[in-house]
């Protein structure tokens, strides 16, 4: 009882610290970290849930359910990361456009699609 | 940002998980709970696995697991309708390039054992694809552009292949009286084993497709005007 | 095998997703052919409602607490025949439109997942299928939002994905919270066992809340505009058409529904006052708006703020005949602005691929040149302005009603000046019909894009209005109480 | 004949709205080909439009009755003494319009639009007259009104334009609370098809909503601003319709769902008839110092509506008149909605008809003359019949100066309808058109129904009802005309001192003037409230950073949206816990306690829902 609920309002309070993040902070990579930060906090609270009683097992139910959620949470977040690698691109290739310089040291700096993401926040 | 705003939002959310802490905590204090474990593990033998997580993901619960492909699916196809894949990473140094060697075929191995052990214990189609999927991160990583991906062809079936077997063992065993992924008795075992062997390979492909983050390109990539700056090769 | 037919809505855009993924050559043909086949078997199972009893069915062959249920009321029957007569509409309209593009290759695919995820809505009796479902939906529909590529559409529809996240997690810590307490996730089990307590309106709320923002109930709505005026007509459509409505079904459902007995008409008041927001806003910028798909998104914006004005009138009038019709009427009017607010979109996707843009100022000759589209424009918007005969007339009838005899009168005003907003900004567009730019040499200019918008604003106001008492007895009720 | 009719009366133009839109003016249809222009059958059809009407009126039975409860939640058609007066001159003069239409615009560009818009404003005009129940009556009023619309901006022009935003802003505000009054009625009364004494019980509001519902359609001043805008706007044969059938709907409309005859109603009654008094001589002045005869014509319906509201506000306070009243209001509807049909088509004609043959515009001329001498109410035509039947109601009002009044009115109507020959005989700039003949057929039909209506129906007592006002009037007009005839500047000022559309031009001067004053009055206080409000403002930026002209882009900001999103989530809980504190706030259910351990198998159907 104690550890589930130790347990559980972890959970709960990983899903309102994520919430606080992904409303205040700008970057979306933030954004991004924070739901899935709440995700976790919802898998958590399910955890919590399936092991209960001393002696008895684990619920398997919220075990699945949980993994399941993982891998919706997963593809969410490659699909919110492509998206934004397409605002990026959109971003440095009208900035290239505009300006050669500016575009040239942007892509100096770049080593992969990915890092572009990072760097910019 | 706002300094002011942040903190008013802090307070709320701070409220809201104080309530929700209290009203979390007041039902575990009283429900002492009957869940839905000891039907699960009471039906567990009629399963066809023994792993109880499997049996729930593949069996009791299998319809979440097909709609959690087509989800999946849903990403790389979002992410393949923005436009090509850029290209990838320099090729790996020798160091690299050596443990890539070892490294891939060890992802695939273990993918292999991960999705075999999934009927008794911890494991399953999941955690195999996502050790596929890794493996192909590295290749990507390690220079490869495509992450050991087939042709678009290819890659296309490859990625309904989840869904799609599972979808179709569903309506034939609908069609052959059972009901929609209700599997005969016996059989679970094996149809199972099939699903989840099919859903492997699409999650493997699927998340490594999703980490090349765009459409396949058919042969040479074409060079764009722009991808030179994306190019370290150019700049030597 | 009756039973089954149930997965059949599910199952077949499903397995046409996956056939147009791996054949992208002949992924148009395909298209069609699966969303001919989803709706009729979205049509069947509608008239199998219709003739007898609620269908119901769980998967897996393990029975309630262990399966997963997939049941079809009145309700979901209702929406399902929506959604299977506007799919079809939107899927012949997209051959045309995306003929020659590239973009039809990731159209059908998508578009046909969502159309799984949408129908998988419809019959969901689970709350954690429900969640997978809802994560499908709003994956594909912003995939397919972004589908134009512009920077404003990929933005938008950014923000309408993580959006939708936020109201997922919400919705699954209420899920979660559920669980706690019941250990089940069935709807109907459920709804036997919920009793008020604190953990039940602390789930109703986080359910309700995270819907509300896939809803986009005023002032949630933030993230509508601009991604549905952004993407390509077909998805525009499909997006205010449908998607919207499959977060108020589960609303309306978790409120009429599974907690029935939590709700108060407290909580009811309050949506009601952000349906009256959205209308009054909603209405306004549509008025305001430069742009005719703006104008469209806007306007969806305030006819979910009269779907929502439902609530507090459904919560205080006492169970009976009057109830009942409200309850109709609600569905009538979802259904309606359904096909209305998709005749519309595709409509005004014509004039954009027509003149080249679509601001409403500059669009007198390219309405001219089309007159069959225009014709659309205006039967649709008749039906969003709420016009007799068009369903959502008989909706506002039975809605003003429901407020005087529950003793609401001030949501008169608001649908007033909500009605008149709408004319106002529908005339906007229509006047620009009338002048003298030459005309077209004939009234249907291409017949297969034009058609299905006609179609469908057609029966938005001819099928839905002059005929509602199917909806009635497809809901179970006897007729309405005049 | 099958009641049926009934239905057919108003379905079947609705139907033929749709081949009428296809219809190729000007340009080919792509299936068959290239085609010459005006070829094709679709033309004829706005003059098959009301011939199931018309059929129906003169077959069908009094009190025929339809019941369709599959149609629009339940509809009921019948032809009771009222639908059948007023479906039979609808019905006419729709015919008559509608050959007009059909001849004159065969071929004209956009001719598609504009038949199949006359088509539906028939098809809804004649559906609410046969419509017994409010769905129906506020259909067919709405599909009316609307489609009304595209008859009176049809052709485009930038004041045909403004005459379609100022009657599409007066008619929608009209609708809207004529539905919020039927809703009213049905929710107060308890049924969709109320009798008198079910409509006895009904509250004020709804009687006000009506009111103001229907007096706009009716022209009840101030309402009326759209009327003398709308009507020369629209082409002749909308006109027609729009003067002749359309607004007399709003007198039906009353006589429905008013209780006429149940109870007295003297404030109501006395309000509607202080009202029509005042269309009754507001509209005759303006009206004469006119020079469209279009517009002359509008104000003289102006004028008349008033006459009818005036009598219908007698008979709700005097609930005894009713039986007299009503036949009397209808018979009065019926005898001017055919004359001024026939007085616009006429100026049509005017206009438009060759003048080769040399005794065709005399003709014409003649017709027009003697129409206006029927619409004044002249001995020994038809509105002297109608005026006849008004009497005892203005007798038996208990307004004694009423009947005096009406003479005056006479003696106005009388100046009016000469203003208005004088103008026509003059004035008319001619744009000869081919293709009249069979108008001008339909014309003198009407023209000889007009004729020979006091001979049909009235006493010869009636025909020589209010002659001396009349002669009063033809008198004064003719010294008048004499005096303009010696010296044609004599009126000049006069002339054209009001534009149409009278209140509306004037409200411009007024508002400015208003605003002025305002201005003036309340500056002080406006900076005191700019002040504040650009502090309010500068403040409300500096927490939210707005800069942008987007009025949502705040709202689009994360924390923002987040914050209210928060809020109502808190709204939310606390009504919910407000409402259920007390009972149960701290227990969470126990219920799964007995919740048995299941096999599985067995199938749970779930309930159906709670509703």
């Amino acid at each position: 009882m104690t550890a589930a609920f130790l347990y559980g309002g972890a959970g709960i309070l990983l899903f309102a610290l994520g919430l606080w993040s992904l409303l205040v902070h700008e970057p979306l990579l933030r954004k991004l970290i924070a739901l899935n930060i709440m995700g976790a906090g919802v898998f958590h609270v399910f955890i919590a849930v399936a092991h209960r009683g001393d002696g008895t097992p684990p619920d398997p139910v919220p075990h699945a359910l949980v993994l399941t959620g993982i891998v919706v949470a997963v593809s969410a977040t490659a699909l919110a990361l492509a998206l934004h690698n397409r605002l990026e691109q959109d971003a440095s290739d009208s900035a290239q456009s505009t300006s050669t310089s500016t575009a040239g040291l942007l892509s100096g700096l770049s080593i992969s699609p990915q890092s572009d993401i990072i760097r910019h926040e | 940002m706002n300094r002011d705003l942040s903190l008013l939002i802090g307070i709320l959310v701070a409220l809201l998980a104080v309530l929700l802490l209290g009203v979390f905590h007041s039902t575990l204090a009283l429900d002492p709970g009957q869940r839905l474990a000891s039907l699960a593990l009471e039906r567990l033998p009629e399963s066809g696995v023994s792993n109880p997580v499997t049996a729930v993901l593949l069996n009791y619960r299998a319809y979440d697991t097909l709609l959690e492909l087509a989800v999946l699916l849903a990403a790389l196809l979002g992410i393949w309708s923005l436009g090509p894949a850029r290209p990838g990473f320099q090729p790996a140094g020798p160091a690299l390039a050596a443990m890539v060697d070892w490294v891939v075929p060890l992802a695939i191995l273990t993918g292999g054992y991960l999705l075999w052990v999934g009927g008794h214990a911890p494991g399953g189609a999941f955690q195999a694809g996502a050790l596929l999927g890794a493996a192909g991160v590295i290749l990507r990583l390690a220079g490869n552009a495509g992450a050991g991906l087939p042709s678009e062809a290819w890659q296309r079936w490859l990625i309904v292949l989840g869904a799609g077997v599972f979808s179709l063992i569903g309506l034939l065993l609908a069609l052959t009286g059972y009901g929609f992924l209700s599997y005969p008795p016996g059989q679970a075992k094996w149809l199972i084993l099939l699903i989840e062997t099919a859903a492997t390979i699409a999650i493997g492909v699927t998340l490594a497709a999703a980490y090349v983050g765009g459409r396949p390109q058919m042969a040479q990539p074409p060079r764009s005007p722009l991808a030179p700056m994306a190019d370290p090769e150019a700049k030597r | 095998m009756t039973t089954d037919s149930l997965i059949l809505p599910i199952a077949l855009p499903l397995l046409g997703a996956l056939l147009t993924t791996a054949l992208p050559r002949i992924a148009p043909l395909l298209g069609v052919i699966a969303a001919t086949l989803t709706a009729l078997s979205g049509l069947w199972l509608t008239g199998q409602v219709w003739g007898g009893d609620a269908l119901n069915i769980v998967l897996g062959g393990w029975g309630l607490p262990l399966g997963i249920g997939v049941a079809a009321d009145g309700l979901s029957a209702s929406l399902l025949a929506m959604s299977s007569l506007v799919g079809l509409g939107i899927s012949v309209y997209a051959v045309g439109y995306f003929a020659g593009s590239d973009r039809g290759l990731h159209f059908w695919p998508l578009w046909l997942l969502l159309w799984t995820a949408l129908n998988g809505v419809f019959l969901a009796a689970d709350l954690f299928n429900l969640y997978v479902m809802l994560e499908l939906l709003g994956l594909s529909a912003a995939a397919l939002g972004a589908l134009t590529g512009s920077r404003e559409a990929v933005a938008a529809n950014l923000r309408y994905l993580l959006v939708g996240l936020l109201g997922s997690m919400s919705y699954l810590l209420g899920v979660a919270l559920i669980y706690t307490a019941y250990g089940t996730l069935d709807i109907s089990l459920l709804s036997e066992r919920i009793e008020p307590s604190a953990l039940a309106a602390t789930s109703v709320v986080l359910m309700t809340a995270g819907l509300a923002l896939k809803a986009a109930l005023f002032p949630l709505h933030f993230w509508l505009p601009p991604a549905h005026a952004n993407a390509p007509a077909p998805v525009s459509a499909a997006l205010s058409a449908l998607v919207v409505k499959a977060a108020f079904y589960l609303i309306l459902r978790l409120w009429t529904d599974l907690f029935a007995n939590i709700t108060t008409t407290g909580a009811a008041f309050i949506l009601g006052a952000l349906g009256a927001g959205a209308i009054l806003w909603g209405s306004w910028r549509a008025l305001r708006a430069e742009r005719l798909k703006l104008l469209a998104a806007y306007s969806t914006v305030a006819q979910i703020g009269y779907l929502f004005l439902f609530f507090p009138l459904l919560q205080a009038m006492p169970p009976g005949p009057a109830r009942d019709d409200l309850f109709a009427a609600c569905v009538l009017m979802a259904v309606t602005h359904g096909f209305a607010k998709a005749g519309f979109f595709l409509a005004a996707g014509l004039v954009q691929k027509n003149a080249g843009h679509d601001r409403i100022d500059e669009l007198g000759g390219a309405a001219q040149s089309m007159p069959a589209t225009t014709f659309s424009i205006a039967l649709a918007g008749s039906a969003l302005i709420g016009l007799p005969p068009s369903g959502s007339f008989i909706a506002k009838w039975v809605m003003m009603r429901g407020a005087f005899e529950t003793g609401q009168w001030w949501w008169l005003i608001v649908i007033v000046t909500g009605t008149l907003l709408a004319a106002a900004y529908i005339f906007r567009v229509l006047s620009r019909a009338f002048g003298q730019e030459p005309t077209p040499r004939c009234f249907v200019t291409d017949a297969r894009a034009e058609i299905p918008a006609l179609l469908l604003a057609l029966s938005s106001v001819a099928l839905l209005g002059l005929a509602a008492g199917p909806i009635w007895s497809l809901l179970g009720f006897e007729g309405v109480q005049t | 004949m099958t009641p049926w009719l009934l239905l057919l009366a108003w379905v079947w133009p609705l139907l033929l709205a749709w081949p009428a839109a296809f219809q190729a003016g000007r340009w080919p249809s792509a299936l068959r080909g290239n085609r010459v222009p005006g070829a094709g059958w679709r033309w004829i059809l706005p003059m098959l439009g009301p011939l199931p009407a018309l059929v129906a009126v003169l077959t069908l039975s009094l009190g025929t009755r339809l019941e369709l409860p599959w149609l629009f939640l339940g509809t009921s058609l019948e032809l009771d003494a009222t639908a059948q007066v007023y479906l039979l001159f609808t019905a006419i003069l729709w015919l008559a319009a509608g050959i007009y239409a059909a001849f004159t615009f065969r071929g004209t560009p956009n001719v598609g639009r504009f038949h199949a818009v006359f088509l539906l404003t028939m098809a809804g005009n004649l559906w609410l007259i046969v419509g017994q129940d409010l769905f129906s009556f506020y259909a067919g009023f709405a599909i009316m009104g609307l489609a009304a619309y595209g008859l009176v901006v049809h052709d485009g022009s930038p004041l045909a334009l403004r005459a379609g935003k100022v009657y599409l802003v007066m008619a929608l505000l009209g609708e809207v609370s004529l539905f919020a009054a039927l809703v009213m009625i049905a929710q107060q009364t308890g049924t969709t098809e109320p009798s008198a004494e079910d409509l006895a019980q009904l509250t004020g509001l709804p009687i006000a909503l009506a009111l103001v519902g229907l007096g706009v359609k009716a022209g009840l001043v101030p309402l009326h601003l759209w009327l003398p805008l709308a009507h020369p706007a629209a082409p002749v044969p909308a006109s027609a319709v729009l003067s002749g059938a359309m607004i007399k709907v709003a007198i039906l409309g009353w006589l429905r769902f008013l209780p006429v005859g149940a109870i007295a109603l003297p404030d109501w009654g006395g309000l509607l008839a202080a009202g029509g008094v005042l269309t009754l001589f507001y509209a005759l002045p303006i009206g004469l110092v006119q020079s469209d005869p279009k517009v002359i014509l509008a104000y003289s319906s102006v004028s008349k509506m008033g006459l009818l509201m005036l009598c219908l506000g007698l008979v709700l306070m005097e609930p005894g008149l009713a039986p007299v009243g009503i036949a009397a209001i209808s018979l009065y509807a019926a005898q001017h909605g055919l004359a001024k049909g026939g007085l616009f088509l006429g100026v049509g004609l005017r206009k438009q008809a060759p003048g080769q043959p040399g005794f065709i515009q005399p003709l014409v001329l003649g017709g027009l003359m003697i129409l206006a001498l029927a619409l004044a109410g002249a001995p020994f035509t038809s509105g002297a019949v109608a005026k006849y039947q008004l009497k005892p109601v203005l007798a038996g009002a208990e307004w004694p100066w009423v009947a005096a009044a009406v003479s005056v009115a006479t003696l106005g109507t009388t100046l009016l309808m000469a203003r208005f020959i004088w103008v026509v005989s003059l004035r008319t700039k001619r744009h000869p058109q081919p293709g009249l003949l069979w108008p001008g057929i339909a014309w003198s039909l009407l023209l000889a129904l007009v004729i020979l209506f006091p001979f049909a129906l009235g006493k010869p007592a009636s025909w020589l009802s209010d002659w001396l006002s009349i002669s009063l009037g033809i008198g004064f007009a003719g010294l008048i005309a004499i005096g303009a005839w010696r010296n044609p500047a004599w009126l000049s000022p006069v002339v054209g001192l009001i534009p149409a559309g009278d209140l509306l031009v004037l409200a411009r001067p007024i508002g400015r003037l208003a605003i002025g004053l305002w201005q003036r009055l309340w500056r002080p206080i406006n900076a005191l409230q700019n002040r504040m409000s650009q502090s309010a403002s500068s403040r409300f930026e500096r927490v939210f950073k707005q800069s942008d002209a987007d009025q949502e882009d705040a709202l689009r900001r994360w924390p923002i949206a987040g914050g209210l999103w928060i809020g109502i989530i808190a709204m939310l809980l606390l009504a919910l816990f407000a409402q259920s504190s007390g009972s149960s706030l701290s227990a969470a259910s126990t219920e799964s306690d007995d919740q048995p351990s299941r096999p599985g198998l067995e199938f749970q159907s779930p309930p159906a829902p709670s509703l």
